[in-house]
């Protein structure tokens, strides 16, 4: 039973307060996309076993969609920051470099 | 291979049973073998003893990186059933299903394959046209089930609460050669059965990478030393990615917790098995007497073997209202398993980006019916190059829009 | 035989006594007891009977290890199966019944099983057995398994009590209220954390009072009384009995499982209430149990854990038998036969296998005059129903007997494992100490939570620190921990300081004697309840079944109700021994929660009848209930399906509704439909993405019909649009759509494009919305309002502030029922004002009120949609033949892209058409059209499916709308529909607007 | 037959340990904007004398209350008689801004818990996941949080009183559950 800090509101919640949206950072690919990049939009999944970047919406709270970086194996959560960003800030990926050195998540690392 | 019966535990009883042989041998790993199966939970060693069975293939090693069906194999509620609704799924079900009735005496193995029955119980006009909707499909998959009334669905569960103050039961949908098997006996039994054909099955031994020449695959890389093969088949639920991953490609596949417990042994009180989808709850009585009652899956990605307690909640909260006998008996033990869901929540049995590589994975929710079907199809995939049992199941089809949804009949949870 | 002491019993309040009945027999206790205490007290000591076997079984323990004795727990709807006596408090009143056994509890058919055929009944027997005539496993073997299988008998009735939750937040919990539990409470609470301490029995302190010793030089009752009293008075501090820790489970969440009126059960109040605790930090002091030793007839009624039978004297003044024999390879055991003695019982041996023998507590025993034999174990226990003798053997031998003793209890202990249940529930480590012949903790391997950093620190016996003075010690340590770790640093006191005799060092026996036959190894349990023995282990070891979990799952060693917390220890140290491995090496089974059954209702907590789940009511229900209302269930909403009348059949109420509606004029509850509204100077843009259809460009005072699509191109949601100004929109959802496509905006706009102005708001509820539909619809509205509705003043698909009666409404002329129709949105608390005025003044017209069927039927009348009947999540607008409805002007729209797959852009897709069968009766819900021929795995062919199909009452004949490959080319062709019984219903494939076509009825 | 506005569920009310009512119609709209803009805090004052408040605060007042409900949405309170001419002003107020306000007045039902400080605290404890300890939720707080099953948003007016904000569709299954939670007998004992 997962405890999230809504970077919107400030809650510190249980999970049952929010909603998990599956991968996070996606790039969408519309009209015109190869089938390839279309595929990987939207069906090929990281999914990895540690570091792992994913939505989330505060939907019995404050409402709004945010980004945790989560270890899928331990599940601690290295942190939680805003969706209306393409990458994880900087302070974030330290943070998972101190912890988890060499890791690695798509482009990111 | 000493054959099992009654006169043979007689037999062994008179010398205290110090005469029975292993069930399964546990050699050193070879170097080369033709067929390498990673993953020895039942979908894994199925296609092993189909491989030997039906295509004479056996020098072929099962990889297991820790005890033969101890994923998920021994962690579902055994459930087994057909009553599909799209053709290719209800295909691979019905064999496997049918290759169940039988399993116990093909593997001189008593899996206890149950065939009491299974009712989904339509709780809403939707779902009442749903499985109208399936009813009318099997019928010409030929899968035996029927729409029956409420009245019908009291006569075969005496213990269930038709008119809850949420949801009457509007009806069901009824398998009557559905039912179940003693999950860890398939693995076993499968286990023996391959043993005895003289294929290696490795334990303790755990996949670290997939060696390639070009585009094709020459063997893995373990724990236990390299280990060549021509073919390699992956079917590690909840592992899949991982090892898709290992062999250069990735999957349409999210790794999430599925939860179900078990409530002390009580005497029969409930002769077949019952699934509520609308207030999410299934429920059948295993023969030790323990109520087995199926849980939700995790929102988010996770390899833990356990599961938010939330989920618990709603399928018990669901189970006391269906059924209110329970409310008073104990949960004995709750616990969880990974299960690949895909991007249309059917399986995938495919050829993959590699060459001599296939997989065998995304069967979410609902694997433990599909074993010996799985088995069968995989094995001739494997052999064959393809199988009328697959074909629909490939990787490619989400690149095609070529979906295989079965929650389209009435959100039917495995 | 067991009785009632003269003197002793600190739990007890002697001059209250109670009376109770066991299998109807009238027996008395006394208050403090619990059922187990009072049944041995009325020397009830034969309790159950065995799972497999059916071998009698009594009591072998004093707590919620107890493996055998279970009964069945008072009567009808309260009435429940398989309840632990050793945890049960004595009630006046209480009343239960013996479990698993056919006649009676003395004689047992069933035992058979044990007497002729146990030897043929080893582990794993029925994988090998029952497998030919194949039919005969499921209605013969099966059955007969099944039946003599289950324990408890099945309640019948529904559960009269209430259950609850409760939500709470702490510091540091400490589970486990003995000494090291109320040390580490007390050390974290004076450090300044907020701490829950609780215990699951009604009373603290735990074993210490039992077994003695002194703490800072007193009775340990004392330390046990003073230390309550001050955590009483630490407003930081909250203590709970009768609460177990259930479970842990991650990020430091655990369940607390309190039995609030389990010991009285006609009190007020919920019977247990399951708290879900937020922990910074969680302490274990769970303590320890003690293990069994393996000798033939440990099984027999009056064999039982040497501490149960020094509790049993201690706290209930109860002696188990006059002659004991104590059997043990530690010291602790001989705190037992030292209790006894002095309660003037006697104690013919203490037989202690370690050839060295005991230490400081051997030498008083002796003192005391007691025999000790060193080096000796039991061969054997005499007796069937309970304890007659003990033969004693040369542990370091085969068996060979030395004596026979006469005795009629048998007290013994194999040594004490902590209680890492709750340490090992959320992933913490174990290691094998091999001192101690046991596993602990490993504190470098705890269960981790959010933050990364470990959250469970175990405390006392449960960390494998016995001796009292560590004990307290490693309590201090672990609340001085756990108050840092949550950011409390106050002064946090120090340690008592315990004293107790030492122990001479422990010599693990897994058998006894250690070279036991086969004969004696088949009659050597490690399972009492599900008839485990020690040959069976080294069966499964034999037959390959190397792995723990393999060897438990092959044997049931563990699975029984006590999850093995007796067995499990033995029965790896046995499969270790038969591998040739060390016991670490072998490894546990996983510890899974919760650490002792809990009720399924504690569980659901208040969630039951009304409060199972949220039904969403409209302002109109209660007129809908009042007047006949067929409910169906919509989602979270209750909607009419039809009104019945009195003697109406729920057709003949459809098909009323329908004739009048379209004749004259009906009345329809829509509030359900979803209504957001969308504004910004980006909404048009938002809007078209969203939308399939061109929204940007629609006029404010109009409306129009779009569609929805998800990013996989299937068709989502559909409805009407209205512009109500220059940058606001309220768009209509369907009843299911309208939360998930109010999130599926929000969650484009905020994860997607969030540099876009737009803001949305669902105001579903804030509306009542009433359709208005008939040919009368209008006249009945102009007789509450003055504003103009005429065809001119209000156009189809426009849309218009008025007053109704009084009423501000909104009224938007559009239909879905092809009838001159109008929808009446006003304020929801003014919904069933309306709807009454409406009533009343479509009186004159014969006004009648239809439900979800009625509109249904109108809807496919006239071939419109319905999401759900023609899409079911695979279909896309395409399909539907509703390319109108798709721009070709705009760039993107969700969906777009997967429209344009390989698969989905296929021209061959099934389509929509209508279906009329050839007979005019009503084709079945959710046929299919076959082709000929069969697919590669023999099923037939099919080439459509009808989506939609009612009993038309405007045409009087049986209309369908469906899918069909290449549909609208085939016009005019006839289809093959099988029922599900094989015979065929054939039906012409025609257009799917049956009445109406030109639509003439709403254009007036 | 009177057309008058009515509430959900007509100001039922049920006496446990604590007293739990439903409190009839109140004037709500939801205003979403831009909360750090002059505008918007000008609007608010306007509406109902309030500034806008921090985050997940309330802001209470006689003439009108303004809640937090997340970063860029505010809930203001007045009567219900009130709102239209509230709205009116706040419309007025932010002409030109990029902005929402909208009457949800009917979309809501509102109760009222009250009776000892302990007795309303252990009430809402049993239904939503929030520690209801006293200094951890206090008068002036306002949460939107998970009640049973559905969304609900709470407050304290004083320290012997809860107010509880969710769905009118939901307004019964929200009366029964605080019935069921305040039900004699159930009293925790953790609060007092």
């Amino acid at each position: 039973m997962l405890i999230l800090d809504c970077p919107c509101c400030g809650v510190r919640g249980e999970e049952t307060e929010f909603h998990s949206g599956g991968e996070a950072h996606l790039k969408r690919f519309g009209p015109g996309s190869s089938d390839d990049d279309f595929h990987g939009y939207l069906f090929e999944k990281v999914n990895p076993k540690g570091v792992h970047f994913e939505r989330w919406r505060h939907v019995n709270g404050c409402g709004k969609w945010f980004h945790a970086a989560r270890c899928t194996m331990t599940l601690e959560v290295f942190g939680t920051y805003s969706a209306q960003t393409l990458e994880p800030p900087q302070e974030i990926k330290d943070k998972i470099t101190a912890k988890r050195p060499g890791w690695s998540w798509r482009e990111f690392s | 291979m000493k054959r099992y019966s009654a006169f043979a535990v007689a037999r062994e009883a008179l010398r205290y049973h110090m005469g029975w042989e292993r069930a399964w041998a546990s050699p050193e790993p070879k170097k080369k073998y033709d067929v390498i199966i990673v993953g020895a939970g039942g979908h894994g060693l199925a296609t092993a003893y189909y491989l030997g069975k039906n295509f004479g293939i056996t020098n072929v090693a099962i990889l297991e990186k820790g005890w033969l069906g101890g994923g998920n194999t021994g962690r579902n509620t055994t459930i087994i059933r057909s009553n599909y609704l799209q053709d290719p799924s209800a295909a691979i079900y019905e064999k496997s299903r049918s290759l169940y009735e039988t399993l116990s005496q093909d593997l001189n193995y008593n899996v206890m394959y149950s065939p009491r029955g299974v009712i989904m119980l339509a709780q809403t006009e939707h779902e009442v046209r749903g499985y109208k909707r399936t009813a009318h499909a099997n019928a010409l998959q030929g899968v035996s089930t029927e729409f029956i009334s409420p009245q019908r669905v009291k006569e075969i569960v005496p213990i269930i609460n038709l008119d809850g103050p949420r949801y009457p039961v509007l009806g069901g949908l009824w398998q009557a050669r559905a039912g179940t098997a003693r999950h860890d006996a398939v693995a076993w039994g499968f286990a023996r059965a391959c043993s005895a054909m003289g294929m290696d099955i490795i334990q303790k031994c755990e996949v670290t990478g997939v060696s390639r020449d070009g585009g094709k695959v020459t063997g893995v890389t373990t724990n236990r030393g390299d280990i060549a093969c021509d073919k390699l088949g992956i079917v590690v639920a909840g592992n899949s990615g991982h090892l898709a991953d290992m062999a250069g490609f990735r999957l349409p596949i999210e790794s999430v917790s599925l939860q179900a417990l078990v409530s002390e042994p009580i005497k029969p009180c409930m002769d077949c098995v019952v699934m509520a989808n609308t207030v999410h709850g299934y429920m059948s009585q295993s023969d030790k007497g323990e109520m087995v009652i199926g849980g939700g899956t995790d929102g988010f990605n996770s390899y833990t073997q356990r599961g938010s307690f939330h989920h618990i909640e709603e399928t018990v909260r669901a189970l006391v209202e269906t059924f209110p006998m329970v409310a008073r008996l104990k949960m004995l033990r709750q616990w969880g398993g990974i299960v690949d869901i895909t991007g249309d929540r059917s399986p995938i049995l495919s050829k993959t980006p590699v060459d001599g590589v296939f997989i065998n994975s995304g069967w979410g929710t609902g694997g433990f019916k599909a074993t010996p079907g799985s088995g069968w199809g995989f094995a001739e995939l494997i052999a064959k190059g393809h199988s009328p049992l697959c074909d629909e199941f490939s990787l490619t089809r989400f690149k095609e829009g070529r979906f295989i949804d079965e929650s389209v009949a009435a959100g039917v949870a495995h | 035989m067991s009785t009632r002491l003269a003197t002793g019993g600190r739990l007890l309040n002697k001059s209250r006594t109670m009376g109770f009945s066991f299998n109807g027999k009238q027996l008395k206790g006394v208050e403090g007891d619990t059922l187990a205490s009072a049944l041995l007290a009325n020397d009830q000591m034969l309790v159950g009977r065995s799972f497999k076997y059916h071998r009698p079984r009594g009591i072998v323990a004093s707590g919620g290890e107890e493996p055998n004795a279970l009964v069945g727990l008072g009567e009808d709807n309260k009435f429940e199966p398989n309840q632990r006596v050793t945890t049960t408090e004595l009630f006046d009143g209480l009343t239960c019944t013996s479990q698993n056994h056919w006649p009676s509890l003395e004689f047992d058919v069933g035992v058979i099983n044990s007497k002729l055929f146990a030897r043929f009944l080893p582990a794993g027997f029925y994988y090998k057995m029952f497998i030919h005539p194949r039919p005969l496993w499921k209605h013969v073997y099966e059955p007969f398994i099944r039946q003599s299988a289950g324990l408890g008998k099945a309640p019948r009735d529904r559960d009269q009590d209430t259950y609850e939750h409760f939500y709470a937040f702490y510091d540091v919990v400490v589970i486990g209220g003995g000494v090291a539990g109320l040390q580490a409470a007390k050390a974290a609470g004076l450090a300044g954390a907020k701490v829950l301490l609780m215990e699951q029995d009604p009373h603290w302190g735990g074993r210490a009072p039992v077994d003695g010793g002194t703490i800072d030089g007193q009775d340990p009752q004392a330390f046990v009384d003073a230390t309550l009293s001050e955590l009483e008075s630490m407003s930081n501090v909250t203590l709970r009995n009768r609460m177990m820790g259930a479970g842990v489970y991650d990020h430091g969440y655990v369940l607390g499982y309190e039995r609030v009126n389990d010991h009285r059960p006609t009190a007020k109040g919920p019977r247990h209430r399951l708290w879900r605790i937020r922990a910074g930090q969680i302490i274990t002091a769970t303590g320890a149990i003690e293990r069994p030793l393996s000798f033939a007839g440990n099984d027999i009624p009056g064999v039982m854990l040497a501490s149960a039978v020094r509790d049993y004297v201690v706290n209930y003044g109860v002696s188990i038998g006059d002659r004991t024999v104590v059997v043990t390879n530690n010291d602790d055991a001989y705190l037992t036969a030292i209790t006894l003695k002095e309660a003037g019982l006697e104690v013919p041996v203490i037989l202690d296998a370690r050839a060295s023998g005991g230490g400081a507590l051997a030498d008083r025993a002796r003192e005391m005059g007691i025999r000790v034999e060193t080096g000796k174990g039991i061969a054997s226990v005499k007796g069937n129903k309970r304890v007659e003798g003990v033969a004693i053997c040369a542990q370091a031998g085969e068996g060979a007997v030395l004596e026979e003793i006469k005795c009629d209890a048998v007290a013994m202990s194999g040594g004490w494992s902590p209680v890492v249940h709750l340490w090992s529930h959320c992933g913490g480590k174990l290691v094998w100490d091999e001192a101690e012949a046991m596993f602990r903790p490993d504190p470098e391997k705890a269960p981790t939570g959010d933050t990364g950093e470990g959250f469970v620190i175990a405390a006392g016996a449960a960390n494998g620190q016995f001796a009292l003075g560590d004990a307290l010690t490693d309590a201090q340590k672990a609340g001085e921990a756990a108050a840092k770790a949550t950011g409390h640093k106050g002064k946090a006191g120090k340690a008592p300081a315990g004293e107790a005799p030492a122990y001479a060092a422990i010599e693990p026996v897994w058998m006894m004697p250690q070279g036991a036959n086969i004969k004696l190894r088949m009659k050597a349990w490690l399972d009492f309840q599900n008839d485990v023995k020690v040959s069976d282990v080294q069966l499964a070891a034999r037959e390959g079944f190397e792995s723990v979990e393999h060897a438990k799952r092959y044997t049931t060693l563990g699975m029984a109700t006590d999850q093995g917390k007796l067995s499990n220890i033995n029965g790896l140290a046995i499969l270790s021994d038969a591998l040739g491995q060390a016991i670490p090496q072998t490894g546990t089974t996983t510890f899974r929660p919760p650490y002792t059954p809990i009720s399924l209702s504690s569980i659901a907590g208040n969630a039951i009848g009304d409060t199972f789940q949220p039904i969403r009511k409209t302002p109109m229900h209660d007129w809908h209930e009042e007047n006949g209302a067929h409910w169906e269930p919509v989602g979270a909403w209750r909607r009419p399906y039809t009104f019945q009348k009195p003697g109406e059949s729920v057709e003949d109420a459809v098909t009323r509704e329908i004739k009048q509606t379209r004749d004259s004029l009906g009345l329809l509850d829509a509030s359900t439909l979803g209504k957001i509204i969308v504004k910004g100077p980006d909404a048009g843009k938002f809007l078209d993405m969203l939308y399939t259809n061109m929204m940007s460009t629609l006029k404010p005072g109009r409306c129009r019909y779009g569609l929805m699509c998800g990013e996989n191109g299937f068709l989502q949601d559909d409805g009407v649009v209205a512009r109500i100004d220059e940058d606001t929109f309220l768009c209509h959802t369907t009843t299911g759509g309208a939360d998930s496509i109010h999130a599926h905006m929000e969650e484009w706009l905020q994860t997607e494009w969030w540099d876009w102005k737009v803001y949305t708001a669902n105001v579903t509820e804030q509306y009542a919305q009433i359709g208005v539909v008939g040919p009368n619809s209008r006249k009945t509205l102009e007789k509450l309002t003055d504003d103009d509705i005429s065809a001119e003043g209000l156009t189809f698909m426009g849309w218009k502030d008025i007053t109704l009666d009084g009423i501000p409404a909104r009224v938007y002329r559009i239909s879905f029922s092809g009838e001159l129709s109008y929808e009446i949105s006003v304020p929801a608390s003014r919904g069933r004002a309306l709807w009454d005025r409406l009533v009343q003044a479509g009186e004159e017209y014969g006004v009648t009120p239809y439900g979800t069927e009625g509109l249904h039927v109108m809807r496919a009348e006239k071939g419109f949609i319905m999401i759900g009947d023609e899409t079911d999540g695979t279909v896309i607008p395409q399909d539907l033949m509703m390319h109108w409805a798709i721009s070709k002007k705009k760039e993107d729209y969700l969906g777009k892209r997967a429209q344009e797959r390989e698969h989905m852009a296929d021209p061959n897709r099934w389509k929509l058409v209508g279906l009329e069968t050839t007979d005019g009766t009503v084709l079945p819900d959710g046929a299919y059209a076959v082709a000929d021929g069969t697919n590669a795995n023999g099923q037939r062919n099919v080439q459509g499916r009808v989506t939609s199909t009612y009993y038309s009452p405007t045409l009087d004949r049986g209309i369908a709308m469906g899918l069909v490959h290449n549909g609208p080319d085939r016009m005019g062709e006839v289809l093959d529909f099988p029922k599900v019984d094989g015979t065929i219903v054939k039906a012409k494939i025609v257009d799917q607007v049956f009445f109406d076509k030109d639509g003439e009825k709403q254009n007036v | 037959m009177s057309n008058a506005a009515v509430s959900a569920l007509n100001g039922a009310t049920v006496q446990g340990f604590a007293r739990v009512e439903e409190t009839g119609l109140h004037g709500m709209i939801t205003l979403r904007g831009d909360l750090a803009s002059a505008k918007v805090k000008k609007a608010v004052k306007e509406a109902t004398g309030q500034d806008v408040p921090a985050l997940r605060t309330i802001n209470t007042g006689d003439s009108g209350a303004v809640a937090w409900m997340s970063p860029d949405e505010l809930l203001v309170m007045v009567d219900y008689d009130q709102v239209d001419d509230t709205l009116a002003t706040i419309e007025s107020t932010l002409a030109g801004e990029h902005f929402l306000a909208v009457n949800v007045s009917d979309a809501r039902a509102m109760f009222r818990v009250s009776g000892s400080g302990a007795g309303v605290r252990e009430a809402l404890a049993k239904l939503c996941p929030v520690d209801m300890a006293p200094g951890e939720f206090e008068p002036g707080m306002f949460r939107r949080t998970r009640m049973a099953q559905i969304p609900a948003a709470i407050w304290m007016p004083d320290a012997e009183c809860v107010h509880i904000v969710c769905f009118r569709s939901v307004a019964e299954y929200t009366f029964n559950l605080l019935r069921d939670a305040v039900a004699e007998g159930g009293e925790v004992g953790l609060f007092s």
